[in-house]
């Protein structure tokens, strides 16, 4: 990890819970990462204006409430266009309506363009492994 | 807000009511559908078994703790089936109808294309049911399909139009507040909007009321549902209580999320319905119906299962022993996604088996009840007595001048009109305290009272009571504890 | 029994110990794999993690409590099967091992029958695990493939054989006693005939221990499981407990069934832990290890696996509550059939999430539990006072004379050794009182409160007290509810 | 119901399930029955003796504890053996080991000749109704 250790985070679209997001937060910085923490109700595009402005590492993507399959489409190509197209994509939480294998669910994903899918109820801990490990390499 | 108008804790003219409904009524297609006196016919007609109002009171006097799951998906033919399993499996006694997310924050064009994509997808691509999109003659396809009250449950900061459509469709329940359905559920919405919407929705059903057809009113107890302790929620639920009152609501409930240990959850439903009932008296409210509703656990839930169905009896053993006149249940599946029919009816049977197995039991009265009453009393005292001088006698205006100054505050909510300053953390038994008080109004007695609480969890634990402590409560119940553990 | 010796409540002489050896090891073939001090070698090689008496002492000391599936097969290599999923995935403490119900009454011949025809139907025809059959070197294997004490349990009235066996494979904990494995278990054996049979097994036991080992010996407290009030099973466990100790056992678990009513639940929990030690420390066995040992609802469930679940974390609840060292949990198929493994471990994991979430909350006192405590502590003092009366100070002697007096009696039993003239009804708070007292020795005091909580009822339901109440209450339960409506 | 109103009932196989049986005897003579009732732990043997002493109409087994597949099979054949082929044979309980489904269960002892085969928790009304339908047909 040397350069961009600074990590964009929120909740994507009309989601409003708020828990994990401020958990994320305190967590990440304790980890030793740069926070951009953009809260609840974020749109694709805040997400892709506060990376490029603070030159982000990695976006962190929180979808709760089962919009997440609709919300969470395209984030990708508009990182893409806004020329951020390699940056880190993780996505969490609880990623679709209903309760389906956690396989589906990533394969889904996966194909959006998200470089680590979590399920429901991951500690921080494992995804911050991963990320320190996605940005040294 | 209209900025013609000042908020203010006032019955609204008819003449505000009126020109803000034009408004209201064209902020999308299927607001032309309502038509008051229709509506209120078909009311008339629906018997009093499917009325919240009648069967509220019904229980009400015989003691009876009614059932109610939440359910909600994006079509209407699925919607229906679904309501009938848990009417029918699930014995439901009050149904849901559970608003989409979209919906919530009025964006409807999206709710339209979750419609249209869950229709082409085949299965419910949207978290609830956009009543709006489906109007009032769709809307009454619930209402008349269902054997007993349904209401719709939701989670919207300006719910003028969903409340014209749904009550025309005969729904006869509807949940939220200006302050309940903004806080833990919206950015950045001002509260004297948020208030002042609620006040349109509470006026409508006090329109109702005033044609004889009594709308229930509840109110969301459980806020950001993580930790919140009884005084704040009591003294919201409350406070929401008196302004719909105000509008002319004639049956409201008041709401309460458990918080897991026994004695303060008891203590918290005993002191709700006699605060409740005391204000509302006191406010020359006396003729208003005034029940209780008990949510089983809302923070994090367990992933397994069969945990998740221990946490959901254990609520369900609360609400016998504490009592109360409805409870929402929970289901199995509350830590993964929107629960299938299954899952909500094995909620729903789990929690009736115990409630009734513990119906025999009601009487029990735990040590230290008294003074977990006493407290959670003064509290809410010392709260709404501080929001009633801020206001200047207004209440209204005395809330949003209150979460200005953190006198009222939600702990965890993602909206920037509250503080979030106050800091709530469970003590050694479980009970839900204060860690940092922020601007809540309290007293040194009160102060002393959460201090020395948290203080001997401390020592107990032999850490530092902090933030850590908190994640670890936040965690706790999802991993099988009450109490969050060092790790 | 040796029609040579009377029935004392004396440790045996080694020489008529060592006589009757040899009969019981004669009774099917794999009795001559025993060999006691190849047993000793193998239980000392095992770890303290897998000795009951050590993890017990352990868990008594941290007031940890424990949970143990009841689980068994005919086949053994479905059995180490299922014991190793209810270990990983269920988290149990303690494993079972539960026999079979032809090899209960030492019809081994049957049993072999089901082993066979287990084989050939691909699945268990048998309700349990044939151990005596299986021999020692083969149930060395379920020991060996464990990670935490295996416990034996069945219902067997002469279980010599069943013991020295499983004994030698390395058991170390061993439910069962001359009136807890007679009466709810046989129809027609002689109370003289177990005592000594049970005599048998705990001098067996006491070899043991003379030998460094301590085996665990369990007694069975449901008896029964349908409306026991306490004091019978209490005063039955306690007997057991002592004539146990005299023949050397130096680790004990008396065991209570849930009867439903918080209150009384925690009075009969707490109060039988208080009175079990004082009667061996009155024997001068103060040196015994005395643990309890708590059964979620023994009597019939509801079918509906939600229901089923309710009534399992209410259990849970209770022993959390009540504070206990074990608790035996029960599954969502309780109603149907033997439960799959899947079913076994979400009893347990139920379980687990309540007792951790209470955990915090065990101090709980509610009102009126002095008052229970007391009541059952003075109904167990007269029962023992009038046995050893009638024993002429032998308290086996005793036991046999006082269920032919009906002073000890055990409700709706299928045993003709006892008379079956108690009758238990539930209270208006769903206690478990007494309609018909039989031949109990009760002090007009104690006649007099169960009188007048029996008629309280009656006035309250407007029915005369009598079997009609009693069958409603036997089928309350599974019907969702605690104290039976009249219909 | 004109003549053998007379009911054997009883437990059958080293079942030693009690209270099912004691009910059943008591809601039998409240319907105006005949009950002899064996108690549990009752072998094919004893049923037919007592069948055959009292002229019963019907035989009522109750199995409990899962050995029900093997105890009850050839029960039939024995009362055709003791000449009471005809005699009314129901049986109930929690028949066989575990839990399978009811039709499975009917079918099994239909095979074996029983002529009513009912699931757990079957409220004893039921039976009784069916059996005074079956005694007077
Ligand atoms: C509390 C809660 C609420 C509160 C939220 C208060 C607030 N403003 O924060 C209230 C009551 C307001 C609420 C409302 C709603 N909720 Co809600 N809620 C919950 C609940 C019970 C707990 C959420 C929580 O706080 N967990 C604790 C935190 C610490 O965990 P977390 O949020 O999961 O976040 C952690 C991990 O997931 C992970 N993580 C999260 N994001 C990411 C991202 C990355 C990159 C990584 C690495 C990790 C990661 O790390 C976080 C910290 O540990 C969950 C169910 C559950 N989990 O038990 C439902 C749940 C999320 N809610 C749900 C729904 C549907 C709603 C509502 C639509 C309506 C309703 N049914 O009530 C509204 C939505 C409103 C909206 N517009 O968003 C559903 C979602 C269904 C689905 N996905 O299929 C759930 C799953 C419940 C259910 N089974 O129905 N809810
Ligand atoms: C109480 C009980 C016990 C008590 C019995 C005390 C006694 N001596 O009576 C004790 C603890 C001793 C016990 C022991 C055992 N039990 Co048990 N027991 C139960 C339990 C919990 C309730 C039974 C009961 O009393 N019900 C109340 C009465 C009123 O209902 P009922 O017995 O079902 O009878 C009614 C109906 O079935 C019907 N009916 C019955 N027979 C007939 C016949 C006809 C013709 C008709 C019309 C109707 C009818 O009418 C009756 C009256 O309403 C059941 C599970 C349940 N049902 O919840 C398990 C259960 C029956 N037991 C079971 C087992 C396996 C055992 C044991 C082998 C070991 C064990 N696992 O503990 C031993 C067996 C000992 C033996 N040799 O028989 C299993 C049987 C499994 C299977 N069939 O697959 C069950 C289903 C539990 C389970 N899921 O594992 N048990």
């Amino acid at each position: 990890m040397l350069r961009n250790n600074r990590v964009v985070l929120g909740v994507i679209g009309a989601d409003v819970h708020a828990v994990g997001n401020k958990i994320l937060e305190m967590v990440l910085k304790e980890a030793g990462f740069q926070v951009i923490n953009l809260g609840v109700m974020v749109s694709q595009e805040e997400f892709i204006n506060a990376a490029v402005e603070s030159d982000a590492g990695a976006i962190w993507v929180s979808s709760l409430y089962g919009h997440g399959e609709i919300d969470c489409r395209g984030l990708r190509e508009k990182c893409r266009e806004a020329g951020i197209g390699e940056i880190l994509l993780y996505v969490g939480g609880n990623l679709v309506v209903g309760k389906r294998t956690f396989d589906e669910v990533e394969k889904l994903f996966k194909e959006m363009g998200y470089d680590r899918i979590y399920p429901p109820g991951t500690l921080p801990e494992v995804a911050i492994a991963h990320l320190k490990e996605d940005l040294s390499s | 807000m209209n900025p013609k108008e000042e908020l203010q804790n006032r019955r609204w003219d008819d003449s505000r009511f009126v020109a803000e409904r034009g408004a209201v009524l064209t902020q999308w297609p299927t607001g032309v559908e309502v038509d008051l006196a229709d509506a209120f016919a078909f009311h008339r007609a629906l018997p009093e078994s499917k009325r919240a109002y009648h069967k509220l009171r019904m229980g009400y006097e015989k003691d009876y703790i009614f059932l109610q799951p939440r359910a909600g998906v994006a079509l209407l033919s699925e919607h229906l089936i679904l309501l009938a399993k848990l009417e029918e499996e699930g014995r439901a006694d009050f149904l849901p109808t559970t608003i989409d997310s979209y919906t919530r924050q009025n964006r409807y064009e999206e709710a339209q294309k979750g419609i249209k994509e869950s229709k082409l997808a085949g299965r419910s691509l949207l978290n609830g049911f956009p009543a709006v999109n489906y109007g009032v003659a769709n809307c009454r396809k619930i209402v008349e399909a269902a054997g007993v009250p349904v209401q719709i449950r939701h989670g919207t900061p300006d719910a003028r139009l969903l409340a014209e459509i749904t009550l025309a469709a005969g729904f006869s329940d509807f949940e939220g507040g200006g302050i309940s359905y903004n806080i833990p559920y919206a950015r950045d919405i001002p509260l004297d909007l948020s208030i002042s919407h609620w006040q349109y929705v509470d006026r409508l059903c006090g329109a109702y009321a005033e044609n004889d057809i009594i709308i229930n009113r509840e109110m969301f107890g459980p806020l950001t549902g993580t930790l919140v302790p009884p005084c704040i929620s009591h003294a919201i639920g409350i406070i929401e209580a008196l302004l719909a009152a105000e509008q002319g609501v004639k049956s409201i409930t008041i709401g309460y999320g458990q918080g897991g240990n026994l004695v303060q959850d008891t203590a918290a439903l005993r002191s709700l319905a006699r605060l409740g009932r005391t204000y509302l008296e006191r406010a020359g409210f006396g003729d208003v119906l005034l029940t209780t509703v008990f949510h089983q656990w809302m923070g994090g839930f367990p992933q397994d299962e069969a945990r998740a169905m221990g946490v959901i009896a254990w609520g369900a053993a609360t609400a016998a022993l504490g009592g109360v006149n409805k409870v929402i249940a929970k289901t199995p599946h509350e830590a993964l996604g929107i629960p299938t029919a299954r899952a909500n009816i094995a909620g729903l049977l789990c929690t009736r088996q115990v409630i009734s197995m513990l119906e025999a039991q009601k009487s029990l009265q735990a040590e230290g009840l008294e003074e977990e009453e006493a407290i959670i009393e003064r509290e809410v005292g010392e709260i709404i007595s501080r929001v009633l001088e801020l206001g200047e006698g207004d209440l209204a205006r005395g809330v949003v001048r209150s979460f200005e100054a953190g006198v009222l505050d939600i702990p965890f909510a993602p909206s920037s009109w509250t503080r979030g300053s106050v800091i709530p953390v469970r003590d050694q038994d479980g009970a839900i305290r204060i860690l940092r008080f922020g601007g809540l109004p309290f007293s040194p007695e009160t102060r002393g009272f959460h201090r020395s609480r948290v203080e001997q969890r401390g020592r107990s634990e032999k850490r530092e009571p902090g933030f850590r402590m908190v994640i670890d409560d936040i965690y706790a119940i999802s991993k099988g504890r009450l109490v969050g553990k060092p790790r």
